[in-house]
């Protein structure tokens, strides 16, 4: 591939898919997997302590998302709602390498990279619930998390609409000479978007420092990737000459490790680079679609869950190396079903936002003169129209 | 007549042109094997096969392009977006290329496409995913749009906009795809452009309004009814052509009038329809022409704040009153 | 006072504000090494450097979103459209990004981001290069829209612009960046937005505009005077926010109104202003609100069709003279 | 490069460039164009009858734009005028070995690739001069020139937006089974755009019979490809797996070749191709564009008129072959100046278009009720409204 470099010999990262259909990295099989090396925590450099507490993360993100589920069934939460569990190994692996001044954008499917980046349950439940303690004060929901304070950047709604900003928040790294990161998600499809493709190529000529990430469960919406593309994911960088590669998001120390050193050469100067991480999905796209059964076998979906569920990769490499047992297990899950279900108490007890939210916050100035609210309702704060 | 729901009623309407006319074709995210997003398109991939019901990639550019570019050629295809939300992403070949492309070729290329999903609100989705699109698609020449509200009136505009030579945009209601209805099952039941329908007969002030609002007018006339007076309830049902006939002709008749809209008043097609009254039967007007629309803000996700939102029945009952001057 | 060319008063509103404010930067297609389509970014680069002064590969919707994303961080980009045109591709990132964002997330991210370049025709550019995209910006709240149509207001307004922390669509005229006037050497002349000007005091009929349209309406104000009549021109110069009271104050004193605007009158700003002034002046009108806008067409390329197609001051007379009856 | 090939091998057609800045094609350079082919016209397969036919194709090409540029002078033309002279090669080079039903449609630079697809000079200079009898009756002007009859399918003014186009009309042509292509030409920036990307995808997916023609001809307007890519053009069609390959434009007989080779494989079902064909604007982007000394330097055009004019290269090979002569050139351009006075003085000739058009054509259908046109000057034809 002309200007693009895969990662090759370093922990956890693995070759890049060589041609269309025989991806070298399949999820959850168990020779790519870390669980598979000897060692997975030398082979990662990740010690396990800290394993542990990535594994006490996860157990979070699950639960949290449960929690979710359960509160989108009895109609607490609204909207359009996409979960994450299956895919918690892309947030935790992802995002800690960071540092806590480096940048955070996402798409929709966004709850637990948020609390990854720092945001609080409680203030993402909040969100959900659309309550003034929420995130962005009730008024984003599920597809639009805000936190400016965590420099977690939303939150959009729009497939591909993330990717130009990132290049922007990027931009303005450089431009103030930051040695931070931008890290932006998006999904398989996205990339199909035409502002992907204007973002990535002006991230390679201004040398952006981003990392373009591919949470890439094979399917957008019912739609499967190999239906919508002729190539392999990591052919998509090729045009811009951005160092592309891949890694099984379903190993988390794989992950972690492979982003911690691209983190390392993006936030020395090396620009962008781009990462198809494979992964999967255990539910279906959105509260309203089936799990399984329609555009996806229930096989595929069931055997994954056997044999890829990032949880149980860590759970299984740490409990192998005796670093873990049963008893510690529950301890940290009872720990994570704690802080879901405080979330959710705390959601339920923040109010809703007032009227007087309504008109807050379209407008960052309400000019002294002329009128900016057109509604004829009379309740708008006006300047001097 | 079959009682049957608006999303059933679009089903029929594709069904029964792809039948007719070997030349439409749909295309859109999820329209195949998905049956659609919202299901408009269930049983079509079956019965047409993959080359006339087509899953496209996330590339709203990219696919209403490729719709322009096959009705240049000749074909009538029917692009769905999965909601006009995500239109904004092709916009620029809608107005910059479908609406100009017969001008601007002296009348060489007919444009032959309907572009069509919903618009507006549902529930709770939020800011980027609850945009009244109306305003983008009439301003310009060249683009017509039609905004259906019922089964039957679904089912007759989608056959005449698929049937229409030039560009539709065609705009659902996300909330309205459950709505059941009566629709005639005449043989061939098409409803013309460009002529909207009163769909209840009052007499004492005028509530015009299209799409999805015309229940919220209905709600409104029956409140106002309980009140002793009875309001024409007009549905445009087309916004370009526009039946600037039965607008005047209400009106003369009320001396009063409401616009109703989903979206935004602010430069919205209320605004135009008010100019048209002022202009055209000025001396007929009794009180000035009042507009509901939604909240001048993006919408919001709680619910509560949603529903302040969103136009409702009641705000329509005030305005009546007002031009009323009760 | 200085006397200079809108294109030079442009200028110094951005080199002034590239001075004050180091965030402050500008990125477009040709406005480095080339200076600007139009040359409007003169010199920029010399001063500047090339991290703020930033010629951008020809991706409206990548560099738009760019400006977002760097607004969102803190900077204060100023996005050059080379026209508004081609900003269709890009309309996604201003009305679904920038102008919902601060709503969205509760007003954490500020948008302080200016999109500018000219909007409506030149000469001879044909349907796909001639377009006055107003109505597409006004119309969605969280974005503010500023239309100058004289140096100094280009100046002023561009300052205010910048300064602004919410996203402004700043929309120029092709064929106004020659035109020369004066412009106040004051040490740092803003005109804050909101603020409508009379350009003209007239009395007997009252002429409402914007951007290029008010040298239009000055002309017919002359017209008009030769023939006894003085019209108010009124110039609002920003249309988000729009100055409502100065509108009804001229509404008020000549109690006759005609619109002129750019291009087409369907669903355009005039029908908003029209609404306005019928809802809150309704008893000070002696006839109806007129508009005068651009033939309901995709704008042709032969020069005497596009003559015919464009308004011109004898249609704003007409239509006053309408208005008065006469 | 992964699911990319290159031509190799055929006759007119180069390797693809290997890395960035290091093009192995370069307009003009002997060694790389079929002159220096010891027979140009068995390597090209073109024989010297037909090279001659060319020839005159050119050279009326040539002919007729210096007359565009003429009548701009004086005011006879107006709006944005963009020139071709320079690039002769590729609109005959790629448009005559397609067959009449084949479809063109191209961006803004387009007044010569009309002519190549059949459209009468008459028509295309009228058209400029904004007359009746114009190609597109006077309403499009320089960028918007169509006919339905030539299946030339505009003049495009947004760049790029015609990319997608061209893959709707190859959706027709597949739809409708005919034996057709589709060749779609863009410049070197259009690249750039999404709506590029997005067609190119969907074009690889659904294999559509399109090929797409970058005129690559190093600058859009001012700026330099180079600054705005960090890849070779060549890696823009990775991501889609099509075919991709570099042809030097200036070298009519091998543009010929090569694409009446791939014109031959996409009508055979091949699928779609991306080919760039390198090549030289003579002029300034538009008539209001300095020529050089600007943004490119003048001995770079200097070099590139001297060393790899078109018109020049064939008339060399004819003449080192002993196939013409200077009195058979001088015959062929008097009929060139002939046929673009011709078109001129038609031009001049022709009417403005009357009043009755300025509503024509708006719509295709008046339709029989509500009202379409809505400027109050009541001089539009309308429905029952
Ligand atoms: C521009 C646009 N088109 C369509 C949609 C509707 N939509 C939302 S998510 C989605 C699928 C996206 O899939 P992918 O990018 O793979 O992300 P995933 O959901 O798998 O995380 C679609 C079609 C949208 N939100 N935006
Ligand atoms: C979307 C869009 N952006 C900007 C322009 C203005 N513009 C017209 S041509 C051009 C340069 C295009 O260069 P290239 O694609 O290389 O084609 P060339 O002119 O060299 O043939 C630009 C920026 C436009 N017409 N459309
Ligand atoms: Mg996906
Ligand atoms: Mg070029």
């Amino acid at each position: 591939m002309a200007d693009t470099k895969t990662k090759k010999g370093k922990a956890g990262a693995v070759d890049s898919a060589k041609s269309k259909g025989k991806d070298a990295v399949e999820p959850g099989r168990a020779e790519n997997g870390a669980r598979g090396a000897k060692d997975p925590f030398k082979a990662s450099g990740v010690p396990p302590e800290q394993a542990l507490d990535i594994l006490q993360d996860m157990l979070l993100y699950r639960r949290f998302e449960e929690r979710v589920e359960e509160a989108y069934a009895i109609g607490k939460i609204g909207g359009f709602c996409h979960i994450h569990i299956g895919q918690e190994g892309v947030a935790a692996g992802t995002i800690q390498p960071l540092v806590e001044d480096d940048y955070v954008i996402s798409a929709y499917r966004e709850h637990t990279q948020a609390i990854a980046k720092g945001v609080e349950p409680n203030a993402v439940m909040a969100e959900l619930f659309g309550r003034v303690d929420g995130a962005s004060g009730g008024k984003g929901g599920s597809m639009h998390i805000f936190s400016a304070a965590r420099r977690f950047m939303g939150g959009h709604g729009i497939v591909g609409g993330q990717v130009p900003l990132a290049a922007g928040i990027a931009w303005k790294v450089k431009y103030r000479k930051e040695p931070n990161v931008v890290l932006c998600f998006m999904g398989d499809a996205a990339v199909n978007q035409g502002g992907f493709h204007e973002a990535m190529n002006m991230a390679a000529v201004w040398e952006l420092p981003a990392i373009f990430v591919v949470e890439n469960n094979k399917y957008g919406m019912g739609t499967a990737f190999d239906r919508v593309s002729t190539t392999d994911m990591i052919t998509k960088a090729a045009p811009y000459g951005i160092e592309a590669s891949t890694v099984n998001g379903q190993d988390v120390l794989a992950t972690y490790a492979h982003f911690r050193d691209l983190a390392e050469e993006v936030r020395n100067g090396g620009g962008p680079r781009f990462v198809d991480v494979k992964c999967y999905r255990f539910r279906g796209h959105s509260m309203s679609d089936p799990v399984s059964g329609t555009y996806r076998p229930t096989e595929e979906l069931e055997e994954m869950k056997e044999g890829a569920d990032p949880i149980a990769v860590l759970r299984g490499q740490l409990m192998d190396a005796g670093h873990l047992d049963k008893e510690a297990l529950e301890a940290m899950d009872v720990e994570a079903r704690r802080i879901s279900q405080e979330a959710v108490d705390f959601a339920d007890a923040s109010p809703q936002p007032g009227p007087e939210a309504l008109y807050a916050h379209v407008w960052a100035e309400i000019n002294e003169n002329g009128r900016l609210f057109f509604d004829g309702r009379g309740q708008a704060p006006e300047g001097g129209g | 007549m079959a009682v049957m729901s608006y999303r059933e009623a679009l089903n029929e309407a594709l069904r029964e042109e792809m039948e007719r006319d070997p030349d439409v074709f749909l295309m859109g995210e999820e329209v195949a094997e998905y049956d659609g997003a919202y299901k408009v398109s269930k049983g079509l991939l079956e019965e047409f096969g993959e080359q006339r019901v087509v899953d496209s990639p996330i590339s709203e550019l990219g696919f209403t392009g490729l719709g322009v570019g096959a009705a240049m050629a000749g074909l009538r295809p029917v692009i769905e977006f999965m909601t006009f939300n995500f239109a904004f992403l092709a916009i620029d070949q809608v107005i910059n290329s479908a609406a100009k492309m017969l001008y601007m070729s002296n009348g060489q290329f007919k444009m032959p496409v309907v572009f069509r999903g919903p618009t507006g609100a549902a529930l709770q989705l939020s800011a980027q995913h609850s945009q009244a699109c109306e305003t983008y698609y009439v301003h310009a020449p060249g683009c017509k749009v039609v905004v259906p509200a019922t089964p039957a009136d679904a089912k007759g505009l989608l056959k005449a906009s698929i049937r229409d030579d030039d560009p539709v945009a065609f705009m659902e209601g996300e909330l309205l795809y459950n709505l059941k209805g009566e629709v005639p099952e005449e043989d061939d039941f098409v409803i013309p452009l460009g002529v909207a329908d009163l769909k209840r007969e009052g007499g004492d002030v005028s509530i015009i309004t299209h799409g999805k609002m015309v229940h919220i007018a209905l709600q409104a006339a029956a409140k106002l009814g309980k009140d002793g007076i009875e309001a024409d309830v007009l549905d445009l049902r087309t916004l370009r052509p526009l039946d600037v006939d039965a607008i005047l002709e209400t009106v003369r008749k009320t001396n009063r009038a409401v616009y109703l809209e989903e979206g935004w008043s602010y430069v919205g097609v209320g605004a135009q329809i008010v100019s048209i009254i002022q202009e055209e039967a000025f001396d007929d007007l009794d009180a000035p022409v009042l507009r509901v629309g939604q909240a001048d803000i993006p919408m919001p996700y709680a619910k509560n704040l949603e529903q302040m939102a969103k136009p409702n029945a009641q705000m329509v009952v005030d305005a009546c009153n007002k031009v009323l001057y009760r």
